[in-house]
């Protein structure tokens, strides 16, 4: 294609995309990174007349914050817990969908329930589940997962409750975005498992080939750019996880008298700006960008190496 | 791919640089009018409030006074369920009667926190209501920005409007209207450490103490005044019914409030160092309290998973009861056991919450205030300040509106009003006149209410002693004392982490 | 091997639902025998049920009715990888992420029992080799008592060693008691198995000729190349019957020649029964020992590709047979004799009157100027060796009628009309309803 | 052949009938159970939308309404709530702001995927970017854009601000990267205009992306709470989330949650019904967009 010749047109092409995005996303970013650098600067303030001395306060008052290693922490850790869970059951999920005929249709769009079910009956629905009300000792209720886990022998396991245990909420955590984020997922990688061409399939019948070796060794590479598509994706949005932590702890980000015990990055970011210190949000932000951006770069680099186009 | 990954480093270095550029200007945009309102210093441990000339209120009444004839149109925030509308647009109809030249637009905008939010960020570009909803602690964020009419002049003037119908009212409020106000909730008004009033009290609440009195009458036992005897009744519910958990006390923040105020210990002040609490006093009754939890004693509703008053009205002798529960006045009806085939299974009983020292009575004052933003026009601040002294100097709709909202009237006056009285008479009928129960033992304990200090970050401090107490209460073991010491060097650090003035 | 197909049908059933007729027959009563060691071509048009047949030798398909035997083991409802087949796709199906010598390698991994044996018995060699060495060099005489003992010893020791827990000191003491411990040294199990794999295939690369391209992707190959790696792939597991659908389809002209005469070879060097399918009658003629002509899932006719270019079974086969193509006239059987139009080429003793087709193979015509055949000269096509005459007759089913005549002749043809004699062994007379062969 | 072989093959083709009815069995029951946890919370909205309110505060969850079948908080929720209006505005915008940012994204992705110009990489790659950054932080700088340009409480601001979708153009120049450039050359000779070459070609290619985005997309809408509450809160305007969460509140401020759980199944099951009859275009369309990565 003649380079210059078109390139008018593809800018009148991009105009619309490029003037939005101008105005709603590259003026914010620049205004966010313009208040990082003003020391606890906040926007009523700034109504009020007040002046912001310029220069790196915020950022090192938030990396000195005592509990932003524990916002690290649990970011970290949910997204590197739950992006691989997910991304394989999802996987497996794909792959036993596509090797049947009847119900096909119909647990494919079981699996897709989650996105249309609301998010407050997620939340509430997993309170239910994982909630100990009363005393633990009492029988009145222990949740609906201990009286499951009952009928196996286990003692009633103190899940989100007072005195629970860290373990026990991150596997709660991990279990409600794992769950979140399935059907995305299955959809995406059962589109692409239709995708991959038969024959190659036979091929490795004809050759003997036993499933788990199918499945490792023709499927997982066929797949490999879905894959790495997903993980990317679902790493980026690992990253800024929230909302599931209100979902199921509520604004105390943890179980009772445990105030933040699982308050992620984003979280810290809204402690900030619900005190309307908008110059400490903007540095936590730009701070938890650049780790993503390390991260997607890390993600992209490994991809190119593995994946096979 | 490989492409992406260098045009994502250009953008990075792109982002950085445009900063640089970008850093110098600053948002200036012109609020309404530029005063600058920093708390003035000074003011002692439990303030007095300092008087103050109505003359430097940041709102003077124009010489013009209200104009009648030009039509104007406000704005009211509020958080009114769907039956609370229906009594506010029957008052806002009356009003009108009155002054039909004022429009009044009211917006449900969600919870207490959801007005705050809006409003927050309505202020940034100017366009905040006329007329909202307000705690005090939201009052003291907007006056971050100076953005809050300060209704000293108004209340002072001595101007008179006349009516559509010829009648004629002083614009201030007469002396005889402000006495008329429960003092306690009147200087929640003006307890900014500046002196000025910021807002008028809307409709009020407290805590009360429920108490199954069919179970204590069986049991003869009596309803406990001070904290000793409550500790006492409880150990005597549990040797009754060992399967209980005598008392559920559902706000954790409140109960470490009102134990501050009873106690006369320091909690925060509206100047100078904001966060107090860390005391020996205050560590000795979360440790008491603690000691209360292990044995059994009481529950909160973070602690417990659910409001506690879901244990106070279980009907089913089997499953975990409660028979006390300290909750708001408001929310009588949930306090109250399901009729089970037709009979209520126990009869509630309303007292005053337990005291320390019974000389110096604290009860806490909830509900919301009504505030005032400054607006260009002065006619909409006049009209927004008739309307919200007809709400809460009306006695006809502070009754209705106490009636049916379960929370109790601003005034003394309204006990005048006949419809109320005999609402309150209907408390002796058992069960069915709960909430008049709960209004006249709210009206016993006026003098009493106490209001802690406003400023920018006094709800951080609410959610962190609640969290404190929250953390402390199941804390066990031989080394309890410095547990709570550490949870509460914990608790100052965060408040004084995200509290900048 | 020999693949006997007794009855095979094979029927998919219709579309919808609603119209269960619209069933499709792609393989009706097909029995054949294939011979060990024999190539033998699938050869119809489209849709004729070559494939679907091939597919169900190799089990990727199940038939509807019949069976298939592998020798004596009756392989119907076996799973394609119990069968020890070969099979190699039309557009090859390599494994794009993996290298050539991955590709041919990916069979053999999961045939790791199977070579675990062939690996004992090379060691057992190897020990066997070792102990004669020992032996010889401590002098000791009755190698035959030796020898006696050896294959006992050996065994032991193989075994020993096959259950690498013992080690190699138990093994002496069976042996000679009192001179110099005999002890085998033998390179790990799993070493020689990796070595074994890699021998394997780099033998069927070599046999294809592409050894030199073991670490290249597959996409980085030409398509006669990649068509060679899917053959080593298919052959290096050493199966008893390897299968080829339509492998030359995808090359170019030049390369289609060179890989056929590839298949021939391999074929023949390693004597596998072979099946292939193809839609090319030119490529089935040229490299089969046997050819099955197909139409619509029905067998036409088996046997020799000379033999049923010479002797068709009917008037599909006899056109469907040979470049150019047969020339079909409508003809007709009058009192013994054969009339094209109103020539009369032949006597026909002993066939009924009747219309017919008759087909006369292009290289059947002999320049007569007194032949009976006469026809209008159109055009003379001169390519080399022989000429090729395009002509037209009223009878002639196809527009124009085409026959090779020797070049040499080019200066007797000249003028409007020529005239042909037929050589009798290439004319065939066809039934004009059943189309079957009269003559 | 020996008749150990003989035996050998029958044992083998017992062995593999019974592997194949066990992989059966499992693949069921995998799913089976995985779909069990995925269906759960939408049974307890379901089953919470029927309790009466006394049952859902109960200490001890039930799996069944025991305390009588509440139909009448659909009812409740439909008026109460005032759905129909709340309904309406959603999909409005929903529709409205989805079809306006279909364009811009077929136009973006064409020029992404087809035309070479300096500058298309690090554009790709900022946009890239934006993705990364929490969009927590937008929201106030936003609010105050859109109240200088005037545009609060109107439909122009539920729409506008969303138009661009990074995720969705990047989805599309994939799909449109995979039909052949031959194609577009060949268009180009015989002198068809770049639309109408998208019109013709690109967009029909493309369709089941197009479809599926389309669907995630209202969905977006659906479920938008805090920027609509923010900018277009008044009774005009109100979006379903907003008007869903404190229409049920009572005075105390406790939340009438059975009803809102019947207004939220009532809100779900639109989108519910688009996806079962879209979801061969939303599976085709996934799929085609990732193979070249």
């Amino acid at each position: 294609m003649e380079g210059s010749k078109h390139s008018w047109k593809a800018w009148l092409y991009l105009l619309p995309v490029i003037i939005l995005t101008l105005v709603f996303t590259v003026w914010p970013i620049i205004n966010t990174i313009r208040i990082a650098f003003l020391k606890d600067y906040s926007m009523i303030g700034a109504m009020g007349g007040k002046t912001y001395e310029f220069g790196f306060a915020n950022f090192s008052k938030v990396v000195t914050y005592k509990r932003f290693t524990t916002c690290l922490k649990n970011t970290v850790l949910l997204c590197v817990l739950t992006v691989p869970i997910s991304t394989m059951l999802a996987l497996l999920i794909a792959v036993c969908l596509n090797a049947i005929k009847p119900l096909q249709r119909l647990l494919q769009t079981i699996f897709f329930l989650p996105y249309v079910t609301n998010s407050i009956a997620i939340g509430m629905v997993f309170a239910a589940m994982f909630n100990m009300i009363g005393k633990p000792s009492s029988p009145d209720s222990v949740g609906i997962i201990n009286n499951f886990l009952g009928i196996f022998g286990v003692a009633p396991i103190n899940w989100i409750n007072v005195g629970s245990e860290y373990w026990a909420n991150l596997t709660v955590m991990v279990i409600y975005i794992v769950w979140n984020a399935l059907p995305f997922k299955i959809l995406v990688l059962l589109g692409g498992l239709q995708g991959v061409n038969k024959q190659y399939y036979e091929a490795a019948k004809v050759d003997g080939t036993s499933r788990v070796r199918t499945f490792w060794r023709i499927t997982v590479p066929m797949l490999s750019p879905m894959l790495a598509y997903v993980l990317i994706t679902g790493f980026i949005g690992g990253f800024k996880e929230y909302s599931s932590v209100v979902g199921v702890f509520g604004e105390n980000m943890g179980p009772a008298g445990q105030k933040g015990a699982l308050n992620t990055m984003v979280g810290f970011i809204y402690d900030s700006l619900s005190q309307n210190n908008q110059g400490r949000a903007s540095a936590a932000a730009l701070i938890l960008f650049g780790i993503i951006l390390v991260v997607t770069m890390i993600n992209l680099y490994v991809s190119k190496k593995k994946v096979h186009y | 791919m490989k492409k992406i990954l260098i045009s994502l480093l250009l953008v990075f270095a792109m982002l950085s640089s445009l900063l640089l550029v970008a850093c110098g200007g600053d948002t200036t945009t012109t609020p309404q009018n530029q005063t600058d309102n920093s708390n003035t210093p000074g003011g002692t441990e439990q303030p007095a409030i300092p008087t103050v000339d109505p003359a430097d209120a940041n709102f003077q009444v124009p010489a013009s006074g209200f104009d009648t004839s030009k039509p104007v149109t406000i704005t009211f925030y509020h958080t009114m369920g769907q039956n609370l509308n229906a009594v506010l647009d029957n008052y806002i109809a009356e009003f009108n009667k009155l002054f039909p030249n004022i429009t009044i637009e009211w917006t449900q905008v969600g919870d207490y926190d959801d007005v705050r939010d809006q409003i927050s960020t309505e202020l940034l570009a100017g366009n905040q209501p006329n007329i909202a909803y307000c705690y005090p602690d939201h009052v003291a964020l907007y006056n971050v920005a100076g953005a809050v009419a300060q209704l000293d002049a108004l209340i002072a003037s001595t101007m008179t409007v006349t009516h559509d119908d010829g009648t004629t009212e002083t614009l201030g409020l007469t002396q005889e209207q402000i006495d008329d106000f429960i003092q306690g909730y009147y200087d929640e008004g003006r307890q900014f450490g500046d002196g000025f009033m910021y807002s008028l009290p809307f409709s009020k609440s407290t805590e009360v103490l429920y108490y199954n009195k069919t179970f204590f009458k069986e049991h003869n036992l009596s309803v406990p005044t001070t904290w000793d005897e409550m500790e006492a009744l409880c150990q005597k519910i549990l040797e009754i019914d060992d399967h209980c958990v005598p008392l559920g006390y559902d706000s954790e923040a409140n109960w470490f409030i009102t134990m501050c105020e009873q106690g006369k210990t320091p909690y925060t002040s509206a100047t100078g160092e904001h966060f107090l609490f860390n005391t020996p006093e205050n560590r000795a009754f979360v440790k008491r309290f603690s000691e209360w939890y292990a044995k059994g004693y009481v529950t909160t509703q973070g602690l417990y998973g659910a409001y506690t008053s879901g244990l106070f009205i279980e009907p089913d002798p089997t499953m975990t009861r409660s028979y006390m529960s300290i909750g708001s006045s408001a929310g009588a009806t949930h306090q109250r056991p399901d009729r089970v085939d037709g009979e209520y299974p126990f009869e509630v009983g309303i007292a005053p919450i337990p005291q320390l020292d019974t000389n110096n009575k604290k009860v806490i004052s909830q509900g919301p205030s009504v505030c005032i933003f400054n607006a260009s026009d002065p006619q909409k601040v006049l009209a927004s300040w008739l309307f919200v002294k007809y709400l809460t100097t009306n006695v006809e709709f502070q009754a209705e509106f106490s009636m049916v909202s379960g929370y109790v009237p601003v005034i003394k006056s309204v006990e005048t009003n006949e419809a109320y009285a005999n609402f309150l008479k209907s408390a002796e009928n058992g069960n069915d006149g709960i909430a008049a129960l709960s209004a006249k033992v709210c009206l016993d304990q006026e003098e009493y209410y106490y209001a802690s200090p406003a400023f920018n970050g006094s709800s951080k401090a609410r959610d962190e002693v609640g969290a404190l107490l929250q953390k402390c209460l199941p804390l066990t073991g031989s080394n309890l004392e410095d547990q709570i010491e550490e949870a509460f060097e914990d608790a100052i650090d965060e408040c004084e982490y995200f509290v900048t003035d | 091997m020999k693949v006997v197909l007794q009855n095979l049908t094979k029927i998919f059933p219709s579309r919808n639902k609603k119209t269960p007729e619209e069933q499709v027959v792609a393989v009706n009563d097909f029995t054949f025998e294939i011979p060990d060691g024999k190539l033998v071509g699938l050869l119809g048009p489209s849709g004729c049920g070559k494939s679907t047949t091939l597919y169900m030798i190799c089990g990727l398909q199940k038939p509807t009715g019949g069976s298939i035997f592998f020798g004596e083991d009756d392989v119907t409802h076996l799973e394609p990888e119990h069968r020890g087949v070969g099979l190699v796709f039309q557009n090859y199906a390599l494994y794009p992420h993996m290298t050539v010598k991955q590709n041919i390698l990916f069979p053999l991994q999961n045939m790791k029992k199977e070579l675990m044996k062939e690996v004992d018995e090379r060691r057992e060699a190897m020990a066997a080799e070792q102990l004669a060495a020992f032996n010889a060099a401590n002098g000791i005489e009755d190698a035959a008592a030796d020898a006696a003992k050896v294959p006992v010893e050996v065994a032991a020791a193989a075994e020993n060693v096959a259950a690498e827990g013992i080690t190699a000191e138990n093994a002496a003491e069976v042996t000679v008691a009192k001179p110099p411990v005999f002890r085998p040294k033998l390179p790990a199990r799993q070493k020689m198995l990796k070595e074994l794999m890699l021998d394997r295939a780099y033998m069927a690369a070599r046999l294809v000729q592409i050894d030199n391209l073991m670490d290249r992707k597959p996409s980085e190959l030409s398509g006669g190349q990649q068509q060679r790696v899917a053959i080593a792939r298919a052959l290096v597991k050493m199966p008893r019957v390897l299968l080829l659908d339509e492998p030359l389809s995808n090359l170019d002209a030049r390369l289609r020649l060179q890989t056929r005469e590839e298949i021939r070879r391999i074929q023949r060097e390693t004597g596998i029964t072979t099946v292939f399918v193809t839609h090319d009658q030119e490529e089935a003629m040229s490299i089969s020992d046997l050819i099955v002509v197909m139409k619509l899932g029905v067998v036409q006719q088996t046997g020799k590709p000379q033999d049923i270019y010479d002797n068709p079974a009917n008037l599909f086969v006899a056109k469907f047979l040979g470049t150019p193509p047969i020339n079909v006239f409508d003809g007709e059987v009058k009192n013994g004799a054969l009339y094209v139009g109103e020539d009369c080429l032949m006597k026909l003793p002993g066939i009924a009157d009747q219309p017919v087709h008759v087909g006369i193979r292009p290289e059947g015509f002999v320049l007569d100027k007194n032949g009976p055949l006469h026809m209008e000269l159109v055009n003379v096509e001169v390519m080399g060796r022989d000429m090729s005459v395009i002509s037209k007759n009223a009878a002639a089913q196809t527009p124009t009628v085409r026959s090779i005549i020797d070049s040499d002749l080019r200066s007797e043809i000249g003028g409007e009309t020529v005239s042909f004699s037929i050589k009798p062994n290439k004319i065939f007379v066809f039934h004009k309803e059943t189309e079957e062969r009269l003559y | 052949m020996t008749a150990a072989h003989e035996i050998n093959l029958e044992q083998v083709k017992a062995r593999q009938k019974v592997v194949r009815i066990v992989v059966k069995v499992l693949l069921y029951a995998f799913l089976g159970f995985m779909a069990l946890i995925v269906i759960f919370p939408f049974y307890w909205m379901i089953i919470s939308s029927l309790k009466s309110l006394e049952e859902y505060r109960q200490a001890v969850p039930t799996f069944i309404p025991t305390k009588g079948w509440h139909f009448s908080n659909y009812a409740k929720a439909f008026t109460d709530g005032n759905l129909g209006a709340l309904f309406w505005h959603t999909a409005y915008v929903g529709i409205v702001s989805t079809i306006i940012s279909l364009v811009i994204t077929v136009l973006a992705a064409f020029a992404f995927a087809r035309l070479e110009f300096k500058g298309k990489n690090l554009l790709f790659g900022a946009l890239l970017a934006t993705m990364m950054i929490p969009g927590e932080l937008f929201t106030i700088t936003n609010y105050i854009t859109v109240t200088r340009f005037g545009w609060l409480n109107t439909y122009t601001v539920l729409i506008v601000p969303f138009l661009v979708s990074v995720f969705y153009i990047y989805l599309l120049r994939q799909n449109f990267m995979q039909i052949p450039n031959e194609l577009y050359l060949a268009a180009k000779v015989d002198g068809t205009s770049d639309l109408k070459y998208l019109w013709k070609v690109m967009i029909p290619l493309a369709l089941p992306s197009l479809i599926s985005i389309t669907i995630l997309k209202m969905m977006g809408a659906w479920n938008s709470y805090i920027w609509p509450r923010l900018v277009a809160n008044d009774e005009a305007h109100r979006m379903i989330t907003n008007g869903l969460r404190n229409a049920f509140t009572e005075s105390t401020g406790d939340v009438n949650f059975p009803v809102q759980m019947a207004a939220v199944a009532i809100v779900s099951f639109p989108l519910f019904l688009v996806f079962i009859f879209l979801r061969k275009y939303i599976m085709k369309g996934v799929s085609r967009s990732g193979i070249k990565g």
